[in-house]
């Protein structure tokens, strides 16, 4: 299993491998000698959640062709089955580690479920139809996980659907040791933070292990030709529902275990986090980043992440600054005359013409 | 039934194989839009190895008929025989792999992947790894897409394009996405091909160069090979039953010395294009 | 007689739904993109007649048509600087640059006017009482749905007989063939967004007399269910759009007064999806046809 | 790369750009005190002192829910500025940021201010966010007292976390006490947000002490941050069901709409609101007529007549053009508490955050304090704030005790 370095697409993996590796290296180093900001390091687990993100939904969006406006619905599922988990395994495994990792997975699983039957249905739509669909599901979930009571006690999980707004969490029947995980409205308001930073680095790269394969194997071929050409790839006997639900349920399970991981670091969560807003803003990783290209959306989810906090010294114009910066990011990268603009002060900095394969 | 199958002309080519039975089977094909009818009452027979072309004036429905056949439309009523299989009720996807493959009119590639990967989508089902060992790259992957390269690579050089393997298919000459198409197509392993107009916008040596390709591939590939085609030079030259479509209908069907006297034909369409 | 009331409240806020939804429907017909935006003119629109009204002093209607004015040059200077030199890029920069400008206007609201909320003075008040008062309907919502008609009625007319309007029919057909024809496309674009965001303007002063509070944020969410209803009726069809918006008003009171309050938007948004299912371009939405 | 290269560039040119607005804006005078209060703050006097105690306060400045954010900060400004003014040996630097109501933006903004040096913490201004800071404050062990994060669940576990505002359960006991006291015939209509805790937190534990107490709860409404246009469903059921006392335990904007479109309906229960109610009278341009009658429990009145809430409101509305509001006062008191306990702890400006946080959490369950938002109150050592919470109705415009 030699890796050829001289292919340009395994090269560009190879980087991409390295780099995370190498920022997660220098970050961490930096950390234990105290040389990052509280700031900066705060932010590093939301970072590796907000990455995982922006690359499964770069398998939705820019691998597969489809626009999903709910991806924050599936972080959603992830996070609140992750902190039942964490929340209710805490006695059965005492290792934060490992039960992080059993939520993670659960996170995962059921954000995979929710995926599946999202997914089934809704991926015979196309275009603009998919995207109100997919933002419909968001809305739902965020609905769905408000009415939400569960509980652990030395019985089991107390679950209740909260329909008619007239239940509390101490319909759950709790015993004395109970504890209440997620309260309806209030959500999850007494989680044990177990994540770190290693695990959001691990979820990363297993995230990048999972798509960049993918992208390269047979199936990830087959979900690219959807999106180049749908009527060739079915000519050519690829079956389109098959590869899209591939495509969409991978990409659901691994905003999943982001979920879980961003869950599983904040003490109090609410339903309301994984919003349209949220939802749209992973997207702007994504098309900042670029459609289909993952160490892009690497970057632009670090960069955009950690944008606010470098603006906080514009006080309350801070996020007017983020508006206009998105703007003008996205003026800079699509249009002819901005784009010329900027090949010009390359050539005449680099001296290095462009060299790109131009298509007609 | 028509004698489009010229089953006297399998004699002509000896190193044929001896299965003389039909490879498609159209029987009172025809599809309705609203309450157009765009095709009627088609009926076709092909030959294992023929080479069969579909002409016609625009708008005759030649491309509807592919459509048909392909499953892109189901069609409204009639019977197609793949091999003798009824397939009704199959999808694009079915038929496809029921051994039918064809190219489009306007070209329809994975225009952002490479060369190489198109001809390896094409080669999709010839692939059996699962998506699991494809992520943990498990030894199946790797023997597979080895294979899966030797094969793109061996399919490539039937047009030479070997070393057009690495470019975009988006960013290739015209001329050559056409010939990728092909390929592509052939990857699928089909029992027939379907071309659709596939030397539009050649010139005459490139059309040259194909038709000695077209049949180069009927005798590689021992499959048989229908296209729709203007350019009357190729089509006369290497199709060895002919079928006219107008307005929906078949109005003549024979070998090309047949059609090109047909008088109904000459009315229709060829008397006009013959002077050219 | 209580389910009569429900079927007005879902028709009143419906209505709210429906004028939103004309100005975003247009907008997609022609320029084919999803204008987040759109929710934020309507804000804007309210902020203007309130100012107008209360720091100004002048009468309502004359309001309205500041309002108007005001967004129809916002409308027109949003489409000339960030989307027109968008034209040509993928629709998805499009729908991110329409998301910035989202958050540039709520956030220039946010410093202009402040974060607290502003009540806003209905522009008529009253209700018609019937059967004895048994059955009220607030003066706004029968002015809502009126509007909402002569405004649908407006724009089919005007798409159908004038110059302009068949420019831009001609434009959300085919672009280059447009163009090709003498159609100056750019202009016409322009001209979609003018009147798209007077529309707007309009929403926002009935928005705001319907639900009588003002704060930067208020365009959102009105926006996305606007977005909804012109979806589900069929983007980029006009009676469609007006359709969507009522239904969904009423799908939305309905599900509150009798399924669950709790999941009122779920279930409006569930509706949404098995329409889509079934009719998957919406309800009078045009069937297009991929050509092989 | 490419792209990469143009986002640095794009962000330079908007950074200069913005720069060049932003200095532009703070020398011209201040025409809109909402908007440029923060930047007046900024460059206010506060940011110089020796040996002052570094005060952050934390709350959402933009979004849906900037109207509290940005009152709590506007109210630790107005106390600090007083505080630095007066000739009290304690003094304070504060920095205000921002959090969006949002718990991942409010840790943010908390590990922003501890890089800064923040000794004390006043926020976050809402209940999840503050929730999720709380953790944070109770391991690096920082002194956090929030001005309006009213969750049982900001101070639970934590004996470092203080609150100024009464908890949500004490909100809903304490209305439902008072109208089984004052009402027990009354019919009641709940209307409540569900997607949101402070409201589900009151309505939860007032439906359960109505039931201890034989009230009559008829038909209960709910609505989201996404439905909070329209509320014609929940009043006809209301009406329908014969509710005269419509209890409303939710912010005064939802409530303002709530009023109108009652009062449009022909609709005139009894209103009855908690502390998040207060502020309806300050809604610029809301008819104050559609308040009339409205009851509430607030421990804070912009209205009353003492010289300290007169001093307060003159003050804040100087500053920021307008009525200061419950959360304002809370945070201004906030600030008085920290100090008295700074006073009564000894602490000084050069101890580190957690000595001060060790102090501070021994010293406050010993302290009364009077202030804007209650007369005596004090502190347990869970956190929890006690105070007589304080019924008044809407007469004419202005709070009146009632009869």
């Amino acid at each position: 299993m030699k890796i050829n370095l001289r292919n340009k697409r395994t090269r560009t993996d190879f980087l991409t491998y390295a780099g995370v590796i190498i920022a997660f290296v220098v970050m961490t180093i930096l950390q234990k000698e105290g040389a990052i900001s509280r700031s900066l390091s705060g932010q590093l687990v939301p970072i590796c959640a907000y990455v995982t993100m922006a690359i499964s939904l770069n398998l939705t969006v820019g691998i597969l062709g489809e626009l999903s406006l709910g991806h924050a619905g599936f972080m959603s599922v992830g996070a609140f089955s992750g902190i039942i988990a964490a929340m209710s395994l805490q006695s059965a495994i005492p290792s934060d580690g490992v039960r992080l990792a059993v939520a993670m997975v659960l996170g995962a699983f059921f954000a995979a479920i929710a995926g599946f039957l999202v997914g089934t249905p809704v991926l015979r739509l196309r275009g603009d139809y998919l995207a109100i669909v997919t933002l419909a599901f968001g809305e739902i979930i965020k609905e769905l996980v408000n009415c939400l009571l569960v509980g652990y006690d030395e019985n089991g999980l107390h679950m209740m659907f909260n329909l008619n707004g007239q239940k509390t969490v101490a319909d759950l029947g709790l015993t004395e040791n109970g504890i209440e995980i997620i309260k309806g409205a209030q959500g999850a308001t007494s989680t044990t933070t177990i994540s770190t930073f290693t695990a959001g680095f691990i979820l990363v790269m297993v995230t990048l292990i999972v798509v960049l394969n993918l992208i390269r194997s047979r199936s990830g071929r087959a979900i690219m030709a959807l999106r180049d050409n749908r009527i060739a790839a079915e000519s050519v006997g690829i079956n389109i529902t098959k590869y899209k639900l591939m495509a969409f349920v991978t990409s659901a399970a691994l905003a999943g275990a982001s979920g879980a991981l961003y869950g599983l670091n904040m003490a109090s969560l609410q339903a309301t986090k994984f919003n349209f807003n949220t939802s749209i803003l992973v997207l702007v990783f994504v098309v900042l980043g670029g459609l289909g290209n993952i160490w892009g959306s690497i970057i632009a989810a670090t960069l955009l992440t950690v944008l606010p906090e470098m603006l906080r010294s514009f006080a309350e114009f801070r996020m007017l600054v983020y508006a206009i910066v998105l703007i003008l990011v996205m003026l800079a990268t699509n249009n002819p005359t901005f784009k010329l603009f900027f090949e010009r002060i390359r050539t005449r900095f680099f001296k290095k013409p462009a060299k790109e394969v131009r298509g007609k | 039934m028509s004698k489009l199958v010229s089953v006297q002309r399998e004699a002509r080519i000896p190193e044929r194989d001896a299965d003389k039975s039909p490879i498609l089977e159209c029987i009172g094909l025809g599809i309705d839009f609203g309450g157009l009818t765009a095709v009627d009452d088609f009926n076709l027979t092909i030959g294992r190895t023929e080479i069969a072309g579909l002409i016609g004036p625009n708008g005759a429905g030649k491309t509807t008929v592919f459509n048909l056949l392909t499953k892109v439309y189901q069609p409204t009523r009639g019977t197609v025989l793949l091999g003798g299989i009824d397939t009704h009720g199959m999808n694009t996807v079915q038929v496809n792999q029921a051994g039918i493959a064809r190219t489009f009119q306007n070209i329809r590639l994975f225009s952002s992947l490479t060369v190489e990967e198109n001809v390896k989508i094409g080669l999709h089902n010839q692939l059996p790894y699962s998506m699991w060992s494809g992520i943990l790259r498990a030894p199946s992957y790797w023997k597979q897409e080895k294979k899966a390269h030797e094969k793109a690579m061996e399919l490539l050089s039937i047009f030479d394009m070997q070393d057009l393997a690495d470019h975009r298919a988006g960013s290739l000459p015209y001329g050559a996405q056409r010939r990728l198409e092909i390929v592509r197509a052939l990857a699928t392993k089909p029992g027939i091909l379907l071309l659709d107009e596939p030397a539009a916008g050649m010139n005459p040596s490139e059309t040259a160069e194909l038709m000695d390709n077209i049949r180069k591939i009927r005798d590689m590939f021992h499959i048989a090979i229908m296209l729709i085609e203007h350019d009357m030079s190729l089509v006369m030259g290497i199709c060895e039953g002919i079928c006219v479509l107008n307005y929906g209908k078949i109005i003549a069907k024979g070998t090309p010395e047949e059609i090109q006297s047909n008088p109904t034909v000459i009315e229709a369409y060829l008397g006009k294009k013959k002077e050219a | 007689m209580e389910f009569l009331s429900y079927l007005i409240s879902g028709i009143s806020l419906g209505s709210v739904y429906a004028i939103i939804a004309l100005g975003y429907t247009m907008v997609y017909g022609i320029a084919k993109m999803l204008n987040f935006a759109h929710g934020d003119v309507i804000m804007v629109g309210g902020y203007i007649s309130f100012c107008a009204t209360t720091y100004l002093g002048l009468p309502a209607v004359v309001s309205i048509l500041l309002a108007m004015a005001v967004c129809t040059v916002l409308g027109i200077v949003i489409e000339g600087l960030a989307y027109k030199p968008l034209r040509a890029a993928p629709s998805l920069a499009v729908l991110i640059t329409a998301i910035g400008v989202s958050y540039l206007l709520q956030n220039s609201a946010l410093l202009i006017w402040g974060a607290a909320a502003k009540s806003y003075t209905p522009i008529i008040s009253g209700t018609l009482q019937l059967f004895g008062g048994k059955l009220s309907i607030q003066y706004i919502s029968i002015l809502t749905v009126i509007v909402c008609l002569v405004i649908m009625a407006g724009l089919t007319l005007f798409t159908s007989k004038s110059k302009m309007g068949k420019a831009m029919r001609a434009c959300s057909e085919d672009k280059g063939a447009a163009q090709l024809m003498g159609i100056n496309v750019n202009q016409t674009i322009s001209v979609t967004f003018a009147i798209g965001s007077a529309l707007a303007a309009v929403a926002g002063v009935l928005l705001c007399s319907y639900s009588p509070s003002l704060m930067p944020t208020t365009g959102s969410m009105p926006g996305i269910k606007a977005f909804t209803a012109a979806v589900f009726g069929g983007i980029g069809s006009i009676p469609g759009a007006f359709l969507g918006g009522i239904l969904l008003g009423v799908i939305e009171a309905l599900a509150k007064a009798y399924i669950s309050m709790q999941l009122a938007n779920a279930i409006v948004f569930a509706v949404l999806i098995v329409v889509l299912l079934v009719k998957p371009t919406g309800l009078l939405g045009k069937k297009v046809m991929e050509k092989v | 790369m490419k792209k990469i290269l143009c986002l640095l560039l794009a962000m330079t040119m908007t950074f200069g750009c913005l720069t060049a607005c932003g200095s532009k804006d703070t020398s011209e005078p201040a025409t809109d005190g909402a908007a440029t209060g923060g930047d007046t703050a900024d460059t206010g006097s506060s940011e110089t002192i020796e040996g002052a105690f570094k005060l952050g306060a934390v709350g959402p400045l933009t979004g849906d829910a900037a109207i509290y954010g940005q009152a709590v900060v506007n109210g630790a400004q107005i106390a600090v500025d007083e505080i630095n003014a007066s000739d009290s040996t304690v003094k304070f630097e504060l920095n205000k940021q921002d959090d969006e109501a949002d718990g991942e933006k409010s840790k943010n903004a908390y590990n922003n201010l501890m890089d800064w040096g923040m000794q004390i913490l006043v926020g976050p201004t809402t209940s999840g966010a503050a929730t999720a800071v709380a953790a944070q404050v109770y391991t690096d062990r920082t002194f956090m007292i929030t001005p309006s994060g009213s969750s049982t669940d900001v101070i639970d576990g934590k004996d470092n976390v203080f609150q100024v505002c009464f908890t949500d359960p004490n909100q809903g006991t304490g209305a439902a006490d008072y109208i089984a006291e004052n009402m027990p015939d009354s019919k009641i209509a709940i209307i409540y947000r569900n997607d949101d805790a402070y409201s589900q937190g009151i309505r939860d534990t007032f439906v359960e002490e109505a039931e201890a107490k034989g009230l009559e709860v008829v038909t209960e409404g709910t609505f989201t941050a996404d439905t909070a246009t329209d509320f014609t469903v929940q009043l006809t059921d209301a009406q329908s069901k014969g509710a005269d006392l419509l209890f409303l335990p939710i912010y005064y904007q939802p409530a303002s709409i709530i009023l109108n479109q009652a009062n449009a309906m022909g609709y005139a229960p009894t209103f009855f609101g908690v502390d998040g109610m207060d502020g309806i009278l300050t809604l610029e341009n809301f008819d104050t007529s559609l308040a009339e009658g409205v009851m509430l429990l607030t421990p804070f009145s912009a209205d009353a007549t003492d010289d300290l809430t007169k001093n307060f409101v003159a003050k804040y509305q100087e500053a920021y053009g307008e009525v200061p509001n419950q959360f304002a006062a809370d945070a201004y008191d906030a600030v008085y508490i920290v100090k008295a306990a700074i006073e009564a702890a000894g602490c000084t400006a050069d101890m580190s955050t957690t000595d001060i946080c060790e102090a501070l959490v021994a010293a406050m369950p010993t302290l009364t304090y009077n202030g804007l938002t209650g007369q005596n109150m004090t502190w347990q050592a869970t956190g929890e704030v006690s105070k007589a919470p304080m019924a008044v109705v809407i007469k004419d415009g202005v709070y009146t005790l009632p009869n």
